[in-house]
């Protein structure tokens, strides 16, 4: 499918969101002051998005994001990799692991706050745990992936270490690591939003919590299209990066052929 | 953030964990109206989402002082939080009655609900339960004569009251301005005013800080609090004033903030309705021992 | 330089399948065998317990003296699942070029090494793509060539010209042959292919069915210089191909028979 | 996952002789790791005096003294219960959207953008949006479990059906493999890998929304009763609910690998077995 | 049945890769041809263009008369890529089975179809076996028993006996002659052994090297019966497959030449 074509796809479809977004309260199945209509929302998102405030806030946002997402991916990346690589170590984690990932970031935060007082270190520590666990879990699984026959292969030929994991691991593992960043980049960036609304450092996160406590609904709808919007520019990007990398991989190289 | 150390010109900077709701416009004035500065002292006001964070906060010395309501005070005195009251925060207009007070429970049109008496049995929407709304409501309906074991709590983020409420999903919200006004606004109207019914003239809130501030900085504490009182004397006289601060550090529509009831700034502490929401408190099973009500108050 | 001694292997899955019961032989320094079977007898995994990749049940491996529990170096296998075999993500140049970094080859000397195999091939122009985008015999090709490039000691091959065209098979057996005179490279090679066999090995080794043990360990009496024309027309040839034939007929049901050809 | 013990080059290393030895290595390996975290927090939390980080002898005590109570059947269990009906009810929007939207390359460029527009808003700011929709009770709860349990699973099917093996497609199609049959016996185990990672993810998420969501409008549950210590300052007693939450995790993730091991035994038996080495 | 008309196929990758210039043959209801050809020359491409799982750039392929435009019912391909063919997650049993439940055959029927099929091929013990427990010319038989079980009225194979041993290739040949009369499969086939296709075939299509046309379409004028031992060793048998050598040899080069053998 050409670039244009899938675009213009994606755009269709976010029409019908707007659609349905501006028919349902129009037409009365809930109440416009509590669910302002899609006109009335982006309307309001445009005045916004002319106060260089948000701009700040947004940036603020996406700082600690990027840098969280960084720190979570390269930690997690590095940690599956290390898991498979040490005999044992799957099983002397799995149990820690498992003991770990469910506990709630949020839940983190009265500690967040008492390891890092400032801001952005409470803030990029919730984000880092969130998104570690994400990126972690798709590397597990996609370094036991690999397959037998070109392992043996590799063996045979008596690549060392760091070979085998550059060029025979890594590009197995790569599409789930793939999966793994794109999940990450989502909740590291719910993450740094979500601090940002109960810790109250600077960001998109406060301007909601701002908006919310003075009842000014539009404005929090208004903000979280932009949240969407944000979510949907970096899939955007991954995608791209995904059809680099992943060229010869089946579900891309599938999508050229036929 | 120590942030409390002396700046380059001898000033103190601060930093103030308080959410950015009607009730702390007074320090949000001190700041604009240089209050803090003509103590000498640099502020900066964190928002915050709770009281519980703004103590968090002050405990692990991210902030210098925080605003909380009583009652998270002193629960957290009672689990052994080093906190210390500095100056009153807000209080009760202490008048009961329609556009009377800044927080009512308010019912739809139409509902049963008259007065706190008829509360009982009903679903109740309160930000957070266990904390003041509920204590102060049961007061309020056990004062009126009724049942408070019959009352049923469920929480709600207060942004989200008026649309439970209009949506029929609770019989009655527990709320303050600005959403107060927004109720009305959407055809709810008051049936019970609880801070002004539990007792008189209540402390609603206050400022506090650390102990440990408080014993390494015993000067900056009185600087502190000498500018917020003076804060919240002129909140008191000039409600234009705080009407307009309001527009500024708070997203509040114009239309509403023209419109709703403020609160009561007095300069002192209620020490009588701190204790009396401390009995609530106690009596509803949110404190498990009487509290040292003098251990917190300056 | 192989010797391979009361090897046995049982896969533990299925309740137990014995590949191969109790296989002995040596692989002199240079020489250049052929592993001829019926089709699930236990030549692959005979292979891969030489190439260290299995560990033996029973009995041993050893290669240059040294017993083998892990790939012993300067050993190259090519695999019968050649598709497989190749890393997907990596340019038919890169997956030939990949061991010789490995093995530390100074990068010009790599780039001709490369260039050289995949002509030898006859792939010189597919170098730049992926292996998915090649035909079953130009991936099994590229496969050969990662291994000729990689100028092992020892060479393994499990059916490297089952995929490619007649014409093809012919090229490249003579490549083998030539490659094998100038290297000296110790040569197994397992294949289906009776005239193969013949034409390529010194020495023809014929597997059993299961319980699998070396049924024969015949030399090839012909001259060392082949050709394909002349070495398959040589009478000898056709006796020595017939017996094969009748040896591998006789594996498969299990009949005993089959003398050593006469000379 | 696999549980083979295998070098860095996936071959099997020597096993260690003897049933006893084993039992006994199998058990270090649970809880070795658990043990020294818990010293290092000993260590950490006696000597910092940190009000926000109890010792664990507190937390114990704390556990035993909220936990052993009817919180069990109050509030734990009826959390349980929602988060499974969210986790099955994400899986199956998960799965079935996964492989429509992988199968389909039309759908997947129409439907991307909006997906991934409601993937990035955050729970918290949703669920208001929710709570207008579908009211207070426990449909809220579960929705909210299922607005964020979806979106691994979702994510790991479209990829692992775009990734199915083109061989093994080309078989399918030329032997009239269409429809459910196609999904059942082609589709389905080969995204298998993919999706059971999807669905590991979730789980976990699960029981973080399952907590957000009883952070509003609730009265009782797991998820309220930790919030209500941590608003209440009782953090010891807080620490103990997050350790249920870590304990509950932990429980469900054995369960799941159970499960899993016969899901995936295909795969795992696959990698083994060629995996096995000198 | 089969209609091929002026078919072209160019893989966009790589700069455009044309792999089939222009393809023209039919194949007459219940016949069976071979092709044969150079290494890479087009024919996996030529059986996924006719299976309906390639979309030509030029022509059209034709069955029974209609254009098709995916997988037409009634047909079973052979994949040249064996090993990748087969369902991991099933036993060969359960391999052998899906497409005849997808064809809605009676329970008992199909147990008896993929009984039947799987001793045809020597692999009646291997039934509960998983794919990768069997070795690959064991994987290459699994996937030749799933196409006869399935009894279609045509049958592409690409490369069917690549991966088996000499004797079991003769068996697996005769089988497929059997078959092919009892049932009157149509049957294309790819090979690469001339013998085998000069044995099998009523008709060789040899294929040129690239740009890929059809370099000739020689019908075998040996007796219909055929038989391993007095088929190949008649004289014609080997003008047949000498002349076809030729032709191959010729397709790769590129050096016209070859004239229809004298009959
Ligand atoms: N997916 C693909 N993308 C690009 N080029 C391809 C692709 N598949 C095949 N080709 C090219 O098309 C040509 C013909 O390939 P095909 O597989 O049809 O050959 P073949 O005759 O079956 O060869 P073999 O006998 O080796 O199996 C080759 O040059 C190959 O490189
Ligand atoms: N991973 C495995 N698990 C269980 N059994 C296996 C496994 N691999 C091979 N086998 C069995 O071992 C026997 C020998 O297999 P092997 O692959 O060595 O045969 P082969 O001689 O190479 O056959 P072919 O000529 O068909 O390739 C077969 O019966 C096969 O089923
Ligand atoms: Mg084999
Ligand atoms: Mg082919």
């Amino acid at each position: 499918m050409s670039a244009p074509r899938a675009a213009g796809l994606g755009l269709l479809g976010l029409a019908c969101l707007f659609a349905v977004a501006e028919a349902v309260p129009r037409l009365g199945l809930v109440d416009p002051r509590h669910l302002p209509p899609a006109t009335a929302v982006l309307g309001r998102l445009a005045t916004e998005l002319g106060d260089a405030t948000l701009w700040t806030a947004l940036g603020e946002t996406l700082r600690s994001w990027a840098l969280g997402l960084a720190i979570a991916c390269c930690l997690a990346v590095a940690l599956g990799v290390l898991i498979d690589a040490v005999p044992g170590l799957r099983a002397a984690t799995a149990s820690t692991i498992e003991f770990l990932r469910p506990i709630p970031s949020v839940a983190l935060i009265p500690l967040a706050t008492l390891l890092f007082g400032a801001e952005t270190g409470s803030t990029l520590l919730l984000v880092v745990y969130a998104a570690f666990w994400q990126v972690l879990i798709q590397v597990l699984y996609g370094v036991a992936d690999v397959d037998p026959v070109a392992r043996e292969t590799a063996r045979s030929y008596r690549l060392g270490r760091w070979a085998h994991l550059r060029h025979l691991v890594w590009p197995t593992a790569l599409p789930y690591v793939l999966t793994g960043v794109r999940l990450a980049a989502a909740v590291a960036f719910i993450l740094a939003v979500t601090a940002e609304l109960v810790i109250g450092s600077p960001g998109l996160g406060l301007r909601i919590q701002l908006a919310q406590s003075g009842g000014a609904v539009t404005e929090v709808y208004a903000l979280i299209v932009l949240t969407g919007l944000v979510g949907v520019t970096v899939n955007t990007a991954v995608r791209a990066v995904e059809r680099r990398v992943l060229a010869w991989h089946p579900s891309v190289r599938g999508e050229a052929a036929r | 953030n120590d942030g409390s150390g002396p700046g380059g010109d001898g000033r103190d900077s601060i930093e103030i964990g308080a959410l950015s709701i009607v009730d702390t416009a007074p320090v949000h004035l001190a700041r604009s109206l240089g209050f803090f500065a003509e103590q000498g002292i640099d502020a900066k006001i964190t928002t915050v989402q709770g009281g519980a964070y703004s103590s968090s906060g002050v405990v692990s010395g991210q902030f210098d002082f925080g605003f909380s309501n009583t009652t998270t005070l002193l629960t957290a005195r009672e689990q052994g939080l080093p906190l210390k009251a500095v100056a009153n925060g807000v209080a009760s207009t202490g008048r009961a009655g329609p556009g009377k007070d800044y927080s009512a429970v308010l019912v739809p049109k139409g509902s049963a609900i008259k007065s706190a008496k008829d509360l009982p049995g009903h679903k109740i929407a309160v930000n957070q339960l266990k904390n003041i709304g509920d204590t102060t409501i049961r007061a309020a309906v056990r004062r009126a004569g009724g049942d408070p074991e019959k009352l049923e709590f469920t929480e709600i983020p207060l942004p989200d009251m008026p649309a439970a409420l209009a949506a029929g999903r609770v019989d009655a919200i527990w709320t303050v301005e600005p959403f107060q006004t927004q109720a009305i606004d959407q055809g709810a109207h008051e049936v019970c005013w609880p801070f002004a019914e539990a007792t008189d003239d209540l402390t609603v809130a206050m400022y506090f800080t650390s102990e440990k501030l408080l014993r390494e900085k015993p000067d900056l504490v009185k600087r502190f609090t000498a500018a917020v009182n003076q804060a919240l004397a002129h909140a008191r006289t000039h409600p234009e004033a705080v009407r307009e601060e309001l527009g500024k550090y708070t997203k509040i529509p114009p239309a509403v903030i023209r419109r709703i009831v403020l609160p009561k700034w007095p300069t002192e502490i209620n020490r009588p309705s701190v204790q009396a929401i401390a009995d609530f408190a106690r009596k509803d099973g949110v404190l498990s021992r009487p509290a040292d009500v003098g251990a917190l108050l300056p | 330089m192989l010797e391979i001694t009361g090897l046995g292997k049982v896969y533990e899955g299925r309740g137990g399948v014995e590949a191969l019961r109790k296989i002995d032989f040596r692989v002199a320094d240079g020489d250049l065998v052929c592993v001829v079977g019926p089709s699930g007898c236990g030549k692959t995994t005979l292979l891969k317990c030489l190439a260290g990749l299995l560990t033996p049940t029973t009995g041993e491996v050893r290669v240059a003296g040294r017993r083998v529990t892990g790939p012993p170096p300067g050993m190259a296998v090519v695999f019968q699942e050649y598709g497989r075999s190749l890393f997907p993500w990596m340019t038919v140049r890169k997956n030939v070029e990949l061991p010789l970094r490995e093995k530390k080859v100074p990068a010009p000397r790599r780039r001709e090494l490369v260039e050289e195999a995949l002509s030898a091939v006859g792939l010189a122009g597919a170098a730049a793509a992926h292996p998915w985008q090649l035909s079953g015999g130009m991936q099994q090709r590229v496969a050969i060539a990662r291994a000729i490039a990689y100028e092992p000691q020892v060479l393994l091959m499990d059916e490297p010209f089952a995929a490619v065209d007649a014409q093809t098979r012919a090229e490249l057996e003579d490549l083998l042959l030539t490659l094998w005179q100038r290297l000296g490279v110790t040569t197994l090679l397992v294949t289906h292919d009776i005239d193969e066999a013949v034409y390529l090995g010194r020495r023809v080794i014929v597997l059993s069915s299961a319980p699998t043990v070396v049924q024969e360990d015949l030399p090839i009496d012909l001259p060392a210089a082949r050709d394909q024309i002349t070495t398959r027309s040589a009478p000898r040839f056709a006796e020595l191909r017939a017996h094969v034939y009748a040896q591998i007929k006789q594996a498969k049901t299990g009949v005993p028979g089959g003398e050593a050809p006469a000379r | 996952m696999s549980t083979a013990r295998k070098g860095w080059d996936g071959a099997a290393r020597k096993r260690p002789a003897g049933p006893l030895r084993r039992a006994g290595l199998r058990l270090l390996r649970v809880l070795g790791l658990p043990v020294l975290l818990i010293l290092g927090w000993w260590a950490y939390s006696s000597a910092g005096l940190t009000f926000y980080l109890p010792t664990p002898g507190r937390v114990a005590t704390a556990f035993a003294k909220v936990w052993f109570s009817a919180r069990i059947t109050e509030d734990v269990l009826p959390s349980v219960g929602r988060l499974l009906t969210g986790y099955a009810l994400a899986g199956l929007l998960g799965i079935g959207l996964g492989v429509a939207i992988g199968s389909s390359r039309t759908l997947r460029a129409a439907a991307e953008p909006v997906l991934e527009f409601f993937r990035a808003v955050p729970p918290p700011v949703l669920v208001p949006l929710i709570m207008l929709l579908a009211g207070l009770d426990t449909a809220m709860k579960v929705l909210v479990i299922v607005s964020g349990c979806v979106w691994p699973v979702l994510l790991n099917t479209v990829e692992g059906v775009r990734a199915v093996d083109e061989v093994l497609d080309d078989t399918g199609r030329c032997f009239g493999l269409r429809g459910a049959a196609r999904l059942r016996h082609l589709v389905l185990p080969a995204a298998s890998p993919q999706i059971m990672a999807g669905l590991r993810q979730a789980l976990s998420i699960g029981i973080i929304l399952m907590v957000i969501g009883e952070m509003f409008a609730s009265t009782s549950g797991l998820g309220h009763t930790v919030v209500l210590f941590q608003r209440g300052f009782a953090i010891p007693e807080m620490w103990s609910g997050i350790v249920v939450l870590g304990l509950l995790g932990f429980g469900l993730s054995v369960a799941f690998r159970a499960v899993e091991r016969r899901i995936l035994a295909w795969h795992l038996a696959r990698g083994e077995e060629r995996g096995r080495h000198a």
